[in-house]
């Protein structure tokens, strides 16, 4: 059963130092305010997991937490290069970062497999692909009815999954809505899950598309409005893609990035104290 | 073309234009099209307002059948999944509707690109004594190459991007003939186009190696052969793409526009 | 894209001798009248697929259409036996019936490969079973990353699959809602798709739970009202249990069945002939 | 027990309802169930109004947190899914929930159990010469026992039911002893107790073979010898069920009478 709590105890119960991590949402409902959390709380040596590690990764990655990156696609969406996950990747800084790199389908198929409780999935993929050679969470099975072979990868099964959503109730029951992306997945495929939302309501309302987790698969609720920006939450909020676009020039510059995640990350005081309460927050 | 006046004599337009208009002409006649983020949603949303206006775009994100009134930044941007006939979850995308052989185009960018249009959106190379330069990656791309019906490339030309050797197969076109892709069990033809800002390249049903079977008004056979790494082949017929019209030009400012309003 | 036309029609075009046919629906949206247009239509050599065979393959089994039966629970759910289908494999009639078992974990897996269009799919299951020993479509695969033995169930590809839904749009687009069982997994791994719905509708409105499949997977659409009775369609009717209740009667009993098929299924006029049209059918 | 007559002493209640009572108690301190139709959806929706108003029942049509207000016919009624706090597909309910590993208690029927709780729901040998008899089939009852964290059985106790040996092992309960769910990778630890009109059975954890553990009121280890198909053991500390409380039998009867109203 989940436990309405704050972002700061959830943090630092849920997520530990050498853990893999996966903090999901298709550039929908990302967790930025779980992920600065985890910044500010400098739980490090991390096994990041991310279809698309998208600022917040280069946020995490520059602010040297992270050993290793396990992913499919890492660029700013429709603005460039993420400058911190290049830099790590080039030339170590602020350290060496290993990647474990798939594609979308291999990626998906993962966590598929990892919410099913398999060793593995499979699909017909990354045939001719030079990726394979990369990896050692691809390999091959042959189906026994048709002899075909087909690519195999690897389950996925994060430590902890970090996730934002629109709404829980009082029980800790979530749903979200909008482009669901992987998150249903890398939710049940976690042994540990900590669910950011926008607010607590009564009763959550059958919504189309909703996608709903209750209680008993989550370990942690924590009630953070606009928990996702520059991300957005469909019904609260649109995607600030100007933020994303300014983060280039940010991202470019080791000193720039540094003194930006000093000051709208490090420097913020603790959220919960200034954060409305449950009570203030519910509709 | 209409008869307006003559975008020939009147070149007022530029040779990203050229090659996004001619990416969205090539989408006429499809059902479904599996849409990159970039240039290939920027010639996806012209199709739209032009040459096909009930094509199905797909994006990756899981939306199916998205009608956005601009230009998407990112895959997931809240218009997709609010003008959606179906929103879908990430893995039922790639499983149910990639592989599962549902989408007749999937129409990509690249970094480098080969003279059989195999694709590189990995690393490349920097030379001796310097690491590799990291590019995002995979995303969607080898699959979506591999199971749509036929795919469509859209890059801008030059030698950095139209390379002799890729420095990592991410994607694979037609990999070093027209046997191959058959070899490896590839349910999709494989790319029919590259698109490019100075003209068309196609496969040689024979070989399988791109062949310039056009260029666009005011460009040449010697620009095209300076931007390309490899010594490239121009087809017996090559022709000129029609300029493109007003409309065409209209359509493809108007989502420009639209798109710079966030 | 989606042809909306007269049920006699599309079952003729789409529905033939010796074809797989899955009609799939959970309890929820057996589509029963396009089955019913089957038996009139004497449409014969069928191999049927279906998780579970309902009173809807006990009608078809009985009325001697049915060479073979791919399945997981064969029985009148809450009731008692499928008399038709026992009558038939016990006994030969009207003709004998040949089996392919599976579990319910099998055949949604194997409804999943053929919408993925794989050959296969992998499950942690039948372990300790006989079911293996009798069929040729379960067998295992090795984990290539964790040595661990899986059981591997051959993908399903029907020839045609029928399904009811609540509504489709003027362009042939379906949504239905409810409990959705497995009927987008059936519809995307079949060949043809036929869809019968509530009604059509100007504008297929989002719905929560709702399943949309769009025209371009779809072959063809019948407006035919009602036409899951005794099933039911959420929002438009609800179960006929008595009529469940009262099937085990009918079924017992060969003569009692045929006489009942006479007069509720083949003596029944074309349906197209007395079903309202289009336009009187729109919301 | 209460401070009413004593049901001892006022046995107005059926063997059934002694079975019902008894199943829904073994459902106590769980959180949730999957559900199978029939006497377990009894038991589950019983548990609901009495011991555990929390259980989160979970139905095999795709239906996560049902709270049907009558008896459901089939596991696919509409009530189901009104009341259920998630809708999911069969596909999903089968890889992700109880694959997955997220559910409690598997509660099933069965048609045949043998000593090891192993279940045959297929088929029936009729002897020589005759066919074999068919029965449903497997449904959901193999994987259910294989991933449940625990499995309960209910089911009427007699020589046709309780047998030596299963005419087909559809589902397995603990095999042939205490090692052989572990051997084949089992993850739910298989069969706690099975519970009859007559009493109740659970595995010694030595052998995995069921032992009389408790006999309802009323009910007697002869009759239960006559019913069972095997030389039952009947445990040291063989005990006495607690009659039906009056809460029980009311809420039992409740259930029941609106379950007929349609």
């Amino acid at each position: 059963m989940a436990d309405i709590r704050s972002l700061h105890d959830a943090v630092a119960d849920l997520v530990r130092d050498g853990d893999t991590v996966a903090m999901e949402g298709f550039t929908h409902l990302i967790p930025y305010a779980a992920a600065h959390e985890v910044i500010r709380q400098g739980i490090t040596d991390l096994t990041l997991v991310r279809m698309t590690p998208d600022v917040v990764y280069d946020q995490l990655i520059g602010a040297g937490l992270v050993r290793k990156l396990v992913f499919s696609w890492g660029g700013n969406p429709g603005v460039g290069s993420l400058h911190r996950f290049r830099d790590a990747v080039e030339n170590g800084w602020p350290r060496p970062l290993e990647l474990d790199e798939h594609s979308h389908a291999g990626m998906a198929n993962r966590y598929v497999a990892g919410a099913s409780r398999l060793p593995f999935a499979v699909l017909r993929g990354y045939r001719g692909s030079d990726i394979p050679a990369r990896t050692d969470t691809v390999s091959t099975v042959v189906c026994p009815f048709t002899g075909e072979e087909l690519a195999a990868v690897a389950a996925l099964n994060p430590d902890v999954t970090v996730i934002h959503a629109q709404q829980a109730d009082r029980e800790g029951n979530v749903q979200l809505w909008g482009l669901a992306g992987v998150q249903k997945e890398a939710a049940l495929a976690a042994r540990r899950v900590l669910v950011t939302v926008e607010e607590i309501v009564d009763r959550l309302e059958p919504r189309p598309g909703g996608v709903v987790l209750p209680t008993w698969v989550i370990d942690a609720v924590c009630v953070v409005p606009g928990g996702a920006h520059p991300s957005y939450a469909a019904g609260y909020s649109v995607r600030d893609n100007a933020f994303y676009q300014a983060w280039d020039p940010i991202a470019r510059d080791r000193e720039t990035f540094t003194r930006w995640l000093d000051t709208h990350v490090r420097g913020v005081p603790d959220p919960d104290a200034a954060a409305p309460d449950d009570e203030a927050t519910v509709r | 073309m209409t008869d307006h006046d003559d975008p020939h004599n009147n070149p007022t337009f530029t040779s990203d234009e050229l090659m996004e208009v001619n990416a969205a002409r090539a989408l006429a006649g499809a059902t479904t099209c599996f849409v990159g983020i970039g240039l290939p949603s920027t010639a996806a949303n012209l199709a739209r307002a032009t040459v096909n206006p009930d094509l199905v775009l797909i994006y990756e994100s899981g939306t199916i059948g998205s009608k956005p009134t601009r230009l998407p930044l990112s895959i997931g941007d809240g218009e997709l999944a609010e003008t959606a006939d179906a929103v879908v979850s990430v893995p039922e995308m790639f499983n149910y509707w990639l592989q599962g052989g549902r989408i007749d185009v999937g129409f990509l960018g690249a970094a480098q690109v080969d003279r059989y249009a195999n694709v590189n959106t990995t690393a490349v190379d920097r030379g001796p004594g310097r690491p590799e330069g990291r590019l995002p990656g995979a995303g969607g791309a080898p699959e979506i190459a591999a199971n749509c019906g036929r795919v469509l490339l859209v890059l801008r030309h030059s030698r950095r991007n139209f390379v002799e050797r890729l420095d990592f197969v991410t994607t694979l076109g037609h990999g070093s003939g027209p046997a191959d892709r058959a070899r490896l069990g590839l349910p999709g033809a494989g790319p029919a186009a590259v698109i490019t800002d100075l003209g068309v390249l196609r496969p040689d049903p024979a070989t399988a190696e791109l062949v310039l079977t056009a260029l666009h008004p005011g460009a040449t056979v010697e620009r095209v052969r300076d931007a390309t790494g490899w010594d490239v082949t121009v087809s017996d017929a090559l022709g000129t793409t029609a300029p493109p019209t007003p409309q065409e030009l209209a359509a493809l400012r108007a989502l420009k526009a639209a798109g710079k309003d966030d």
